[in-house]
């Protein structure tokens, strides 16, 4: 049974047709990449999975029920969570505390207990916050625990991200593209962050530009071009794809 | 740090040029609108209580004591008047307090009078302000009911019955409102069409226009204060209504006929005499007084006088006289004074005070004005 | 977020030693006049802060909420009989409701559309007290009946103070409390990136009617002690000038910072009556100071002092 | 049944051009910085108070007229340059309060030198009404209306055709990156706000023989000004011009056919209604959040 099956998606803005007409599904466990050039509509697909757009026409089914048009916040509490292109991070607060509202929708959010400290919440609090600071180290920042979030470096703040998207313990998790802006080192960095992910049982859906991490991690990879489905494959399929090489690096001759 | 604030305010106060009389001052405490919305009457009255209280210095004060004034002003907000009125009371700890430019400040000032068991002289125009009769709180100027009676008479007199009002949202113009509405149909007279303005509209021909086509009206009755009447009177003349155009007491002020300059002809209005000072027969028993604040007035500040300064003038004479007669430590003798003021010939009037009535102007104190060639000009 | 790690509960025993100290010493009416003011002020400018400061939205319309506080507990005795606490408490869930249906209407809208809305909410609430006349005594506005809590009143100035301090520190516990549970994370996680939170499984919706309702409530319920405490109630305490006076104690005090809340109401409530004897130029001088302290402390006083004191601390 | 509704219509376009020069100077400061200028109320306050000081000092219109805008020009320039420029890495609201810290001052100051009085400012042609129809027009209304028109066609050649005018706008649209085409953002903040600041006190000059002044007429200018501006879509001109008119008709026909009394509230609950069904204000620009 696939966790997550899109059948005929489409979003269209004003005139321009962002994405038209894809259909694809992810089953559990799996690494599952997006790439295609700039402007193939893999973020606008993202973001309507994720609730961000409304699709214009086509159905997501999430573990065979229809998740379409749910707003994002009612999305994550279906399991899925998500990292963002150009970083949305609480600059407002500590690092530590991003990684805290992730797990927004585990904790007693009620007003009146919180006003008067009741013990069982700041117990439930303390064990939380323990659990982000394991978090963080499992993601690599153990240093900046106890850091503000404004203070870390670009890196580092792309990794917190992750942190706090895997603070909702998602059965799926969204990345958009983890990599970009990262040094050689650091993009080892990721690709193994993205192993031990996938290794705790997480579905990973991945969008990408550096190739040879794509083509490292991912078990399928679907490819799109202006915004419709080139194809869908696994590693070793999509590099053999006429239709990929020409659509990455122009037409021969 | 609060402490040394009251001492710097005091300090501040004497520098004021008090001749070297020996004795303790008597403390005069006022709280006017002295900016905000009724700023156009707070000034005349602050400028009236300074200008007099350094005159009676120079003669020797009272009782051999200078006064001293401690003003402070509210900016036409009402909760700001009540703070500043505890202020004078309980840390100034002034002997008499004058002020209240605006209904809503003194209404927020009666009850922390009333308490302290302080004479409090207010120079608002509210009827509410003295009636039901509050102990310790007294009024100079007429109350807008009596303005209205006095419209309404002369409105009889010219055969007129059905009256368009169109009242300011201001406290003046609302208290206004109610009153006229209570005594019109003692007059027989209807009230066809009822609209207001705001105090800061720049506009009106709406509501002028509305009134223009009720049908059977007769005369146009405006009820508001500062710049609000002399935008009617322009957009009167705009649509050139023609009706007869009443105003109230509001307007007695120079500066009403420069911002309205010809739309201003025919306007009648009730007023204090003080505004026809100079045209009064002699024999009027008004004429010295009023003629004599308005030479003193214009000598010092080279405006024209406006019967809202005359009635803090009103206002700080009949607490002199109160302090003369009974002195000034025991609060409850200067109150009965007050309540005893006989025959004292104001700007607003003659002013006979009763445990009933504590403001003691009888509808003689208005006179019916007209607008003719820019000048105020008194009927018959 | 330095403010966080040294313990907040300092300036909680600073602000309950002042308290007792002022109870003690104010020598008379006129100075627990100010200080009653002054918690009053607080408790609205800390709730207030919620809003602007950690959930990052804006109201130019406060003051709405304290003139029907104000209004209901001057209206439903006089008119009606009602005991005083059941007229606050009325004023109270009118504008918890009003804020909550207002906030899920506009909830969409962000920045200046946001200001214009509250803007709009405060002029129409002080236009109705200003003509409905026969209820609410129009713009002369109209007294009110003494506060009398289960049948006794409150004697005198210095128990009005002990009441208002006593409120103040526990909005003071209470918020430090809040701003530190998940509740409180998910509100500044709104004001770091909507987007984000709303991933993360925060129902903004639900978030910015929750804290909209939570600013609206306690200023309603200070509008009816006010009420009760000067014994007046007038149009103006719902007008415009009185929010922007709200908006400007927050932001001079420091946005997200409550200790900062605290300072801006107690700054803002003493400068009328330090400047009061300038006459004429107290207008000047209050937006000169608050020009200053802007271009030198632009994030407040609080925040800017806690970094300042900060670097050079450690 | 005409005649009313015209006159409804007339009065509201008159003081809905007024508006429209607030909510114009609005605009353009919001444009470039991003900050909503509450003190733009004292800017059209000051133009009619300050030609209303030259002409009783004996100056002709026209030399008092100019004089009247140059000044508040300047004062918007130094205002500029000493407060909002100085706040660096300010949030948005400390420059609003700085804004609204700067018309305390202004108002105080005219307060104190110009006194609290109101005063009238003689119309520019003889001041007979012109009749339309059974309506009644002020004889000032058609300067105010030549003169909207003229500026309203200046600024639009000046932002679509002259450098100086794609300068603003490209600040107000990234002004990081107008900063590395080498445009002075610096010089652009200052001309808005001188900009507005002429606008403004333009209008007070053109106004103040209908409406009269006084030093505090400037707040419910200011105030209606913002929401023309929020109406038209905050950041366009067109928008500003288009949603001054409104507010102005939208309280002229309310306090004509409602009541007078709610006139304000109405013009307000109007707006939510335009809001409510275009969130981003008449001819705002679609923003759709990139994430």
């Amino acid at each position: 049974m696939n966790l997550l099956e899109v059948r005929n998606l489409s979003k269209s803005f004003g005139g321009i047709q962002a994405v038209h007409n894809v259909s694809f599904a992810i089953s559990p466990g799996q690494i599952y990449s997006v790439i295609g050039p700039n402007g193939a509509g893999k973020t606008t697909l993202f973001n309507l999975i994720t609730g961000i757009y409304l699709p214009t026409a086509g159905e997501i089914f999430l573990n065979g029920s229809k998740i379409d048009g749910q707003p994002p916040h009612r999305l994550a509490g279906l399991g899925i969570s998500r990292t963002f292109q150009n970083l949305q991070i609480f600059m407002n607060m500590s690092a530590i505390e991003n990684v805290m509202v992730g797990a927004h929708l585990r904790l007693d959010r009620n007003i009146l207990k919180a006003s008067l400290r009741l013990p069982a919440l700041r117990r439930r609090d303390k064990i939380l916050r323990e659990e982000a600071a394991e978090l963080m180290a499992f993601v690599g920042l153990e240093a900046c625990v106890t850091q503000a979030a404004d203070s870390l470096a670009y890196g580092a703040l792309k990794r917190l991200e992750i942190a706090r998207a895997l603070a909702s313990k998602p059965r799926l998790l969204f990345l958009d593209e983890p990599a970009a802006g990262l040094n050689p080192a650091e993009t080892q960095g990721v690709q193994e962050l993205m192993q031990k992910v996938a290794a705790a049982g997480i579905t990973v859906v991945l969008v990408e530009h550096d190739m040879k991490l794509v083509m490292n991690l991912s078990n399928r990879i679907l490819v799109l071009d202006y915004g419709k489905k080139l194809t869908e494959g696994t590693a070793e399929e999509v590099c053999r794809n006429p239709d990929v090489i020409a659509a990455y690096l122009g037409v021969h001759g | 740090m609060l402490k040394g604030l009251s001492f710097l305010v005091i300090l501040a106060n004497i520098g004021l040029g008090l001749p070297a009389l020996a004795s303790e001052p008597i403390r005069i405490g006022s709280v006017l609108s002295v900016s905000g919305s009724a700023a156009f009457l707070g000034e005349p009255e602050l400028k009236t209580l300074q200008l007099y209280i350094e005159k009676t210095n120079q003669n020797g004060g009272v009782l051999g004591r200078p006064l001293q004034l401690i003003h402070y002003d509210d900016g036409s907000d009402a909760g700001k008047a009540n703070s500043f009125a505890k202020r004078l009371i309980d840390d100034d700890k002034v002997d008499i307090l004058l002020g209240g430019t605006t209904t809503g400040s003194t209404m927020s000032m009666v009850p922390l009078a009333e308490k302290a068991e302080i004479p409090f002289i207010s120079l608002a125009g509210g009827t509410v302000i003295i009636e039901p009769v509050k102990k310790w709180v007294f009024k100079t100027p007429h109350t807008d009911r009596m303005a209205s009676e006095k419209v309404f008479t002369d409105m009889k007199s010219r055969g007129i019955s059905k009256v368009a009002l169109l009242s300011e949202t201001s406290g003046f113009g609302q208290s206004g409102k109610k009153e006229t509405e209570a005594v019109a149909g003692r007059f027989g007279i209807t009230l066809v069409a009822n609209e207001t303005y705001g105090p800061k509209d720049t506009d009106v021909t709406a509501q002028l226009t509305k009134i223009r086509n009720t049908p059977e009206v007769e005369a146009v009755f405006v009820y508001g204060l500062g710049q609000g009447p002399a935008v009617v009177t322009n957009n009167y003349q705009q649509l050139a209504i023609g009706l007869p155009l009443y105003h109230a007491h509001g307007i007695g002020s120079e500066q009403f006929i420069t911002l309205t300059g010809t739309a201003s002809e025919g306007v009648r209005l009730p007023a204090a005499a003080l505004l026809i000072a100079d045209k009064l027969a002699d024999s009027d028993p008004q004429k010295a007084v009023v003629t004599g604040y308005r030479k003193v007035y214009r000598e010092a500040f080279q405006e024209d006088v406006s019967t809202f300064g005359g009635h803090a003038y009103d206002a700080l004479m009949i607490a002199l006289n109160a302090f003369a007669k009974a002195g000034v430590n025991d609060k409850a003798k200067v109150r009965d004074a007050i309540e005893q003021t006989k025959g004292y010939m104001g700007t607003g009037g003659a002013v006979t005070m009763s445990p009933t009535d504590h403001m003691g102007l009888d509808e003689t104190a208005f006179r019916m004005l007209e607008i003719h060639n820019a000048t105020w000009t008194l009927i018959k | 977020m330095n403010e966080v790690q040294k313990s907040p509960f300092l300036g909680l025993w600073f602000l309950g030693v002042t308290l007792i100290l002022l109870l003690a010493l104010l020598p008379n009416g006129y100075f627990l006049d100010i200080a009653i003011r002054m918690a009053i002020n607080a408790i609205i400018i800390i709730m207030l802060n919620l809003l602007i400061g950690f959930a990052g939205q804006i109201s130019l319309g406060h003051a709405a909420f304290f003139g029907i506080g104000a209004y209901s507990s001057a209206i439903l005795p006089a008119h009606f009989g009602w005991p005083s606490a059941l007229a606050l408490v009325f004023g109270a869930l009118f504008s918890g409701v009003l804020a909550l249906i207002l906030a899920r209407l506009i909830f969409r809208f962000k920045g200046h559309y946001l200001a214009m809305v509250t803007l709009g909410l405060g002029i129409i609430v002080s236009v109705i007290l200003t003509n409905e006349t026969a209820w609410t005594g129009g713009p002369d506005g109209m007294a009110v009946q003494d506060l009398d809590l289960l049948g006794h009143k409150l004697p005198g100035d210095r128990s009005w103070l002990g009441l208002t301090g006593f409120l103040l520190i526990l909005c003071v516990w209470g918020t430090i409390n809040l701003m530190e549970s998940p509740f409180g994370r998910a509100l500044r996680a709104l004001h770091g990136s909507e987007t984000a939170a709303a991933a993360a499984g925060v129902d903004l919706a639900r978030y910015k009617m929750a804290v909209f309702a939570l600013s609206a409530v306690p200023t309603s319920i200070m509008g009816s002690l006010t009420a009760h405490y000067v014994g007046f109630v007038t149009p103006n305490l719902a007008g415009f000038t009185h929010s922007i006076e709200m908006l400007t104690m927050v932001v001079l005090g420091g946005m997200a910072s409550i200790y900062g809340s605290v300072l801006g109401a107690v700054l803002l409530t003493a400068l009328p009556q330090l400047l009061a004897t300038l006459d004429g130029w107290e207008t000047v001088a209050l937006g000169a100071i608050l020009v200053i302290t802007m271009i030198f402390l632009p994030k407040g006083i609080v925040p800017t002092l806690t970094v300042y004191l900060g670097k050079h601390s450690r | 049944m005409l005649a009313p509704f015209l006159q409804y219509l007339i009065s509201g376009i008159t003081v809905g051009m007024v508006y429209a020069f607030s909510a114009l100077g609005f605009s353009l400061i919001y444009n470039a910085s991003g900050v909503v200028n509450f003190a733009q109320g004292e800017f059209i306050m000051l133009g009619g108070m300050l030609a209303v000081f030259f002409s009783k000092a004996g100056l002709p219109f026209p030399a008092a007229a100019v004089l009247a805008i140059v000044i508040p020009t300047l004062l918007g320039m130094m205002i500029e340059r000493l407060t909002i420029a100085r706040a660096k890495n300010a949030e948005i609201l400390s420059l609003i309060i700085i804004t609204i810290g700067i018309s305390l001052v202004l108002r105080g100051l005219t307060q104190i030198f110009m006194g609290k009085a109101v005063h009238a400012l003689a119309p520019i042609s003889d001041s007979r009404p012109i009749h339309l129809a059974g309506a009644v027009m002020h004889s000032q209304s058609p300067w105010v209306l030549g003169f909207t028109v003229t500026v309203m066609a200046m600024l639009w050649y000046f932002f679509r055709h002259s450098l100086s005018g794609k300068k603003i706008l490209a600040t107000s649209c990234n002004r990081s990156a107008a900063q590395l085409m080498g445009i002075n953002t610096q010089w652009v903040m200052t001309f808005s706000y001188a900009m507005a600041a002429a606008l403004g006190s333009l209008a007070g000059v053109l106004i103040t023989p209908i409406t009269m002044t006084s030093y505090d007429v400037g707040i419910m200018l200011g105030l209606k000004g913002f929401i023309g501006a929020v109406v038209g879509g905050m950041g366009s001109g067109m928008g500003a011009i288009a949603g001054g008119l409104i507010v102005g008709i939208a309280e002229s026909l309310g306090a004509g056919y409602i009541s007078s009394a709610y006139k304000d509230a109405m013009a307000f609950l109007l707006i939510f209604v335009i809001l409510f069904l275009r969130p981003r204000g008449l001819f705002g620009a679609k923003a759709t959040d990139r994430v």
